[in-house]
């Protein structure tokens, strides 16, 4: 039965690849391109969390942080060449999101804060001048010898599959619908012996990975930034907006989030900042009011299976 | 110097006591994060600079238009806002993300009137140069701001306490069911519970330039992350448990300052997940969930 | 997007081939800056900004700029986009200035970290790029011709002038013990870096506290009390116009007096840091005397009393917009790029660049001498250290003290502690 | 005048609601007319509570209609059915939190400072137990005198109709007996009560029965009426 939702499932994320793929060689500003494919990846990173347990980490910057800098450092003290430090990015990730594990006993709202606490915190010791041999502290990293822009692009488009098709999986496998079981009700779920615990954890790793692994690929592509570019706590933010407004635990949802508000974003949002801040604001609390399962809710409402 | 830190910090922390007096009475009695909270204080601060440049006024005359003001605003947006909220499934959750977008227009709306100059208001207005308390040397605006963060606590405490509304309000605090069960009109109490809060986050704006240097448009963000800090720290849910977080808040804040300066910044959000773990039952026991 | 972009592609390519020979004179030169209307980099962008406005301006007036290969002049069109001080929407767009605007002229905007992600895009991108005030010393290197620096020297030469102060007439005053208190960002911290060298070079002065705080710090009360317990005769305090007025303001309140009290931007951006520190805060500091506050002699351009006037009638004040150092840089940036144009050989990036090392040594203009090292840095004028007096109740005015070949008046030490 | 005394002074009819999509209440009515003391009876699950909501206006019906003393109110928020006269004693009862004295203050939200301070006074009269502790928490309170401080909240309010859902909830004998006891005093004052409760006990004072049974009313009569049907005698009082 599941079988049907599978092949749209497939296609899309297909069809998306492709096309970011082709992108480059018809348009040159790669960096715009690269940041479509930057937050189309985290946005479906936060749908894996979000999307699948309910929880949402404001800080979900954290990981493209640690990312960021598990990339830098590797690169830096260690001389690693650029793809094994991206897996040094994504470990950096992985390593920071156990560290946070118990912040999973917390709910909610306090869930959301401590989240975002403990990337501030993160980037408190990451940029702190004491760390100045370390991390470069304030100062920013210049990793100008790995500069590759056409090469991390497609690095970046290899993560963005990879996130895709961990929420294909989840979208059709058991353990992704025992996961959306824990969202519903928790207690219920555990009775039904699903291991709640584990489920979350998985779930909240492989998020944290796919942050992490953005986060390498964006120190890479670009290869000058600071502290406060890496924790941006606008990332989170953009993401969290992305995910909300094409509504989670789809995969369109996620993708029509970035393509329609981050476009709309890089078409007024440069030129008039505070006027697309405030028509952002306004679509958030409008959003939360009248349509807080997202856009695809318009159709899912009707029982239409949105892929 | 230990001492001195200590002190100030005492006097610091009563101001962040006002930060967060208003946001804790929200919690208290609507169970929403006011994520706003900060914005609202900012805007009080750019209306005592207005209020000053424009029309000369002290800030402690407009600390007493900001309040009423403030308060008068809060009851319509309350109830644009708030009821609706409520009706959500997870509404604590929702208000969040919600306030987190009125935070946006607000500051929005904020830099495309005044701009993102830091305004601040002259320190002389509240007495210049410091005043000696027990042997440690604080700014004047500190220690009178320090005041009428007390008065504040003490109004909030005499409306709690000792008038017929605020005894409706604990008790909206203490379960929402069984006052909507008593047949208290749950709508009005929280109305006027956040125009309060507004109001206090309007005074504790007017007296920010003071305490923070200066401000812009965009202090409200991490503001809230302090505020909340605060209320954490504090007791969640319950407003005069703020003066606690304030003053734990206000102290270490100083300690850091004093001795490891350069991780100043890392304190309130290490002081807030380290609350939340360590008390995960919390006040009311909600703050966990069954897993 | 795509398509278009494509399409705009193919254009270019067709229209380098078939121009290649007859080369016409386009339309208009373009150029292209980004600036910061929020954030912690707005308070020295946006005033940059309005001094590259200004030129444009007037150059447009004047019908355009005379430009040699075409052997006319044409009208610039300026094109510029918001970074709002964020780094990675500045690479955004320094990439879309180059790859979708194909300016011919790029400008970065304003101070070292916004500047820093331009000159990897500029140079992939073989771009020269016009480094308005990025004065990070990493940024200049020999196997890079693409960046050229405008007005400021390095950093890293910066505070030799406060240096050699404190060592020569600070000594002679009495002045043996130092506090440095820094903002940590590229700018401050380098500059702090640097000057607590030359110090210990010296070996004459003993630092006895020297802190990095958060550039968004702007409680400075506990910091200053700290700062008195070291028994300093002179604090340096080196930070953005926020934290200089935070810090002003808060040793005005601490009743702390020092001899000397050093800030970067009470001089840098008088008129912002008097808005919001107060002239009393301010009088008796020490600060460098930009060109903004120092008339330096001209062989090129307005002097620096014409260039105010011309500021004033455009941004009149309490426009909101304040007269200062930024403001002259990009306004004098605008001044080279337009002698450059003038002379250059040929309209490519490389030509340009030898255009205005050409210029090196040649031009005398409000932001004094400018000079070029091998590798694209400023090494012009040293900047004079000065100090601020009152001017009535409400104003200041900067006195330049030292080097005593640019000095208008001598430097008044404060009491000592005790006395 | 007639009519109007003869009119039930609280009356549900026809009420169908549930929560989401579940419907639990088919069509269920009942009524309490003045002076008249009415006990529904109903299993666990049978729906009590949420006809009790309904009647007193924390849970919107999708069909049917409340009336209060004549008047429809089936659009009505609590607090303005409270202000009419209703009081409703949840199956909480009391505010934790909050002392005895704010929780009968805050019962008698609705009534004249100088008239509330007689009433309090007239209350502690009847719980001595609560006259003893006035600035004690009510969390302090053991079971029983928490719901003894439930009716007296309550009854803070001077109502016409005091609604009460399951008072014996979670008491033992012992409290139930005094429970009983309490309210059957006030019955003998006249006050009008609906009492929802799965403990027969509470028949001892019951002028009228409403069986309640998978959201309908199965029976509505006295209590000899009750014990004569055959049927509900053994579903409620087993076989003996």
């Amino acid at each position: 039965m599941r079988k049907r939702g599978l092949l749209p499932d497939l296609l899309l994320p297909a069809l998306v690849l492709v096309a970011f793929g082709a992108a480059p060689f018809l348009y040159s500003n790669e960096l715009m391109l690269f940041n479509f494919v930057t937050f189309l990846a985290l946005a479906q990173g936060l749908n894996i969390v979000y999307g699948f347990t309910g929880y949402l980490p404001f800080g979900y910057v954290g990981f493209y942080g640690a990312g960021a800098y598990g990339f830098a450092l590797a690169v830096m003290h260690l001389h690693a060449p650029p793809l094994a430090a991206m897996a040094a990015g994504g470990a950096a990730a992985l390593v920071l999101a156990v560290v946070l594990l118990p912040l999973l006993r917390l709910s909610g709202a306090y869930f959301a804060i401590a989240s975002l606490a403990a990337a501030q915190a993160v980037y408190e010791v990451v940029s702190n001048p004491a760390l100045e041999n370390v991390t470069k502290g304030p100062y920013g990293v210049s990793l100008s010898g790995v500069f590759a822009p056409r090469f991390s692009y497609f690095v970046a488009l290899a993560i963005l599959g990879g996130a895709f098709a961990l929420v294909v999986w989840l979208r059709n496998s058991r353990f992704g619908l025992a996961l959306q079981a824990i969202r519903e009700d928790p207690v219920s779920a555990a009775s039904a012996g699903v291991s709640v615990v584990r489920g979350r954890t998985i779930a909240w790793l492989l998020s944290a990975l796919v942050a992490g692994l953005v986060g390498a690929a964006f120190a890479w592509h670009i290869s000058v930034f600071y502290p406060d570019t890496a924790f941006d706590l606008g990332v989170s933010i953009f993401a969290t907006v992305f995910v909300l407004f094409g509504g989670a635990t789809t995969l369109t949802g996620p993708l029509l989030g970035v393509l329609i508000l981050y476009g709309v974003y890089n078409w007024i949002g440069i030129t008039v900042p505070q006027y697309f801040q405030f028509i952002y604001g306004a679509l958030i609390v409008g959003l939360v009011l009248f349509l807080p399962n997202g856009l695809v809710s318009l159709l899912t409402a009707r029982g239409i299976r949105v892929p | 110097m230990l001492i001195g830190a200590i002190v100030a910090g005492v006097v610091f922390g009563l101001y962040f006591t006002l930060v967060g007096l208003g946001l804790n009475l929200v919690f208290g009695v609507m169970r929403i994060v006011n994520l706003a909270h900060g914005d609202f204080l900012m805007l009080g601060g750019y209306a005592a600079w207005w209020l000053l440049s424009a029309f000369g006024i002290h800030p402690l005359p407009a600390a007493a238009i900001v309040l009423v003001v403030f308060m008068l605003a809060g009851l319509p947006l309350y109830y644009l806002v708030v009821p609706r909220l409520q009706r959500a499934r997870d509404s604590e959750m929702l208000s969040l993300i919600l306030f987190f977008g009125l935070s946006q227009m607000i500051e929005a709306v904020t830099t495309i009137v005044v701009g993102t100059t830091e305004r601040s208001l002259p320190g002389r207005l509240l007495g210049i140069g410091p005043m000696i308390v027990l042997g440690a040397r604080l700014p004047k605006p500190w220690v009178f701001s320090a005041a009428v963060s007390a008065v504040a606590v003490l109004g909030v405490y005499l409306y709690l306490y000792r008038t017929r509304l605020g005894t409706l309000t604990r008790a909206v605090m203490v379960s929402r069911d069984e006052a909507l069960a008593t047949g208290i009109d749950i709508h009005r109490v929280s109305a006027i519970a956040f125009g309060i809060s507004l109001g206090l986050a309007g005074i504790a704006g007017v007296f920010a330039p003071f305490m923070l240097g200066s401000i812009t448009p965009n202090i409200g963000v991490g503001l809230n992350i302090t505020a909340f800090a605060v209320i954490v720290v504090g007791t969640l849910g319950n407003p005069l448990g703020t003066v606690v977080g304030g003053i734990v808040y206000g102290v270490s804040l100083m300690l850091m300052q004093t001795y490891f300066s350069s991780w100043a910044n890392l304190l309130p959000n290490l002081l807030l997940i380290a609350v939340l773990l360590a008390r995960p039952q919390g006040l009311y026991g909600r703050r966990v969930r069954l897993a | 997007m795509n398509i278009r972009g494509a399409l705009a592609g193919l254009v270019l390519a067709a229209s380098t081939v078939f121009g290649a020979r007859a080369a016409p004179a386009p339309a208009e030169i373009k150029v292209g800056t980004l600036y910061a209307s929020t954030g912690p980099f707005a308070a020295i962008s946006m005033p940059a900004y309005d001094g590259i406005k200004l030129w444009v301006k007037q150059a447009n007036a004047a019908g355009g700029v005379y430009v040699k290969p075409y052997h006319k002049k044409i009208p610039l069109k300026l094109i510029a986009y918001d970074d709002q001080s964020n780094t990675a929407t500045a690479a955004t767009l320094y990439n879309q200035l180059i790859t979708q605007d194909h300016v011919e002229i790029l400008i970065s905007d304003s101070g070292s970290v916004l500047t820093s992600v331009a000159v990897p895009i500029a140079r992939e991108h073989k771009q020269l790029l016009f480094d308005l005030s990025g004065t990070g010393a990493p940024f200049f290197s020999k196997d890079n011709p693409y960046i050229v620096l405008m007005s400021l020297p390095i950093s890293t030469l910066w505070p030799k002038a406060q240096a050699d102060f404190l060592n020569d007439v600070g000594w002679r005053a009495g002045v043996r013990k130092v506090a440095i208190l820094y903002a940590t960002n590229d700018f401050t911290g380098t500059h702090a870096k640097s000057l607590a060298g030359y110090l210990r070079k010296a070996g004459k002065e003993t630092i006895v506290y020297d802190q990095g705080v958060p550039t968004n710090t702007t409680n400075y009360s506990v910091l200053i009390n700290n700062i008195a317990a070291a028994k300093p005769d002179a604090v340096i305090e080196l930070g953005y116009p926020g934290n200089d007025i935070a810090f002003l303001r808060a040793l005005q309140d601490s009743g702390e007096k020092f001899r000397y009290v050093f800030t970067l931007f009470g001089g840098f951006e008088m008129h912002a840091v008097l808005g919001g520190a107060g002239a009393s805060a301010m009088v008796g500091t020490f600060t460098y005397i930009p060109a903004a506050l120092y008339p330096y002699k001209v062989n090129y351009g307005p002097t620096v009393e014409q260039f105010h006037a011309a500021w004033d009638k455009a941004y009149p004040p309490g426009s909101g917009v304040a007269w200062g150092a930024d403001g002259l840089m990009g306004y004098m940036s605008g001044l080279v790029i337009e002698r450059a144009l003038a002379t250059t050989p040929g309209m490519s990036q490389l030509d340009l660049r030898r255009a205005v090392f050409a210029l090196s040594g040649k031009l005398d203009t409000l932001a004094g001498a400018f000079r070029l090292n091998p590798v694209g840095a400023q090494i012009g004028e040293m900047t004079p250290m000065g100090q601020l007096r009152a001017d009535g109740p409400h104003a200041v005015r900067p006195v330049a003290v030292y080097p005593p070949a640019l000095a208008m008046g001598k430097p008044e030490f404060g009491p000592r502690s005790g006395q | 005048m007639a009519d109007a005394a003869d009119a039930p002074l609280l009356q549900a009819e026809g009420i169908e609601t549930g929560y989401g999509k579940v419907q639990v209440l088919w069509g269920a009515g009942v009524d309490v007319r003045a002076r008249e003391s009415v006990v529904l009876l109903g299993a666990n699950g049978a729906g009590k509570t949420t006809l009790l909501k309904v009647l007193v206006g924390l849970l919107p019906s999708w069909r049917g209609t409340v009336r209060l003393g004549g008047e429809d109110v089936t659009a009505l928020r609590t607090d303005r059915r409270v202000r009419r006269g209703l009081a409703y004693m949840s199956e909480l009862g009391v505010f934790a939190g909050l002392t005895i004295d704010e929780n009968l203050r805050i019962g008698g939200q609705f009534v004249e400072r100088a008239a509330l301070r007689t009433r309090i006074e007239e209350l502690y009269a009847v719980f001595p137990d609560l006259a003893e502790r006035k600035r004690a928490s009510a969390g302090s309170l053991s079971g029983g005198q928490r719901k003894m401080l439930g009716i007296a909240k309550a009854l803070a309010a001077g109502p016409r109709v005091l609604v009460m859902d399951e008072p014996s909830a979670g008491l033992s004998p012992l409290f139930v007996q005094q429970v009983i006891g309490v309210l059957g005093r006030f019955r003998a004052q006249g006050l009008a009560m609906l009492i929802a409760e799965q403990n027969v006990a509470f028949l001892d004072l019951a002028d009228r029965v409403f069986t309640l049974e998978g959201g309908r009313i199965r029976f509505e009569g006295t209590v000899a009426q009750l014990h004569a049907d055959d049927a509900l005698h053994r579903a409620y009082f087993g076989l003996a």
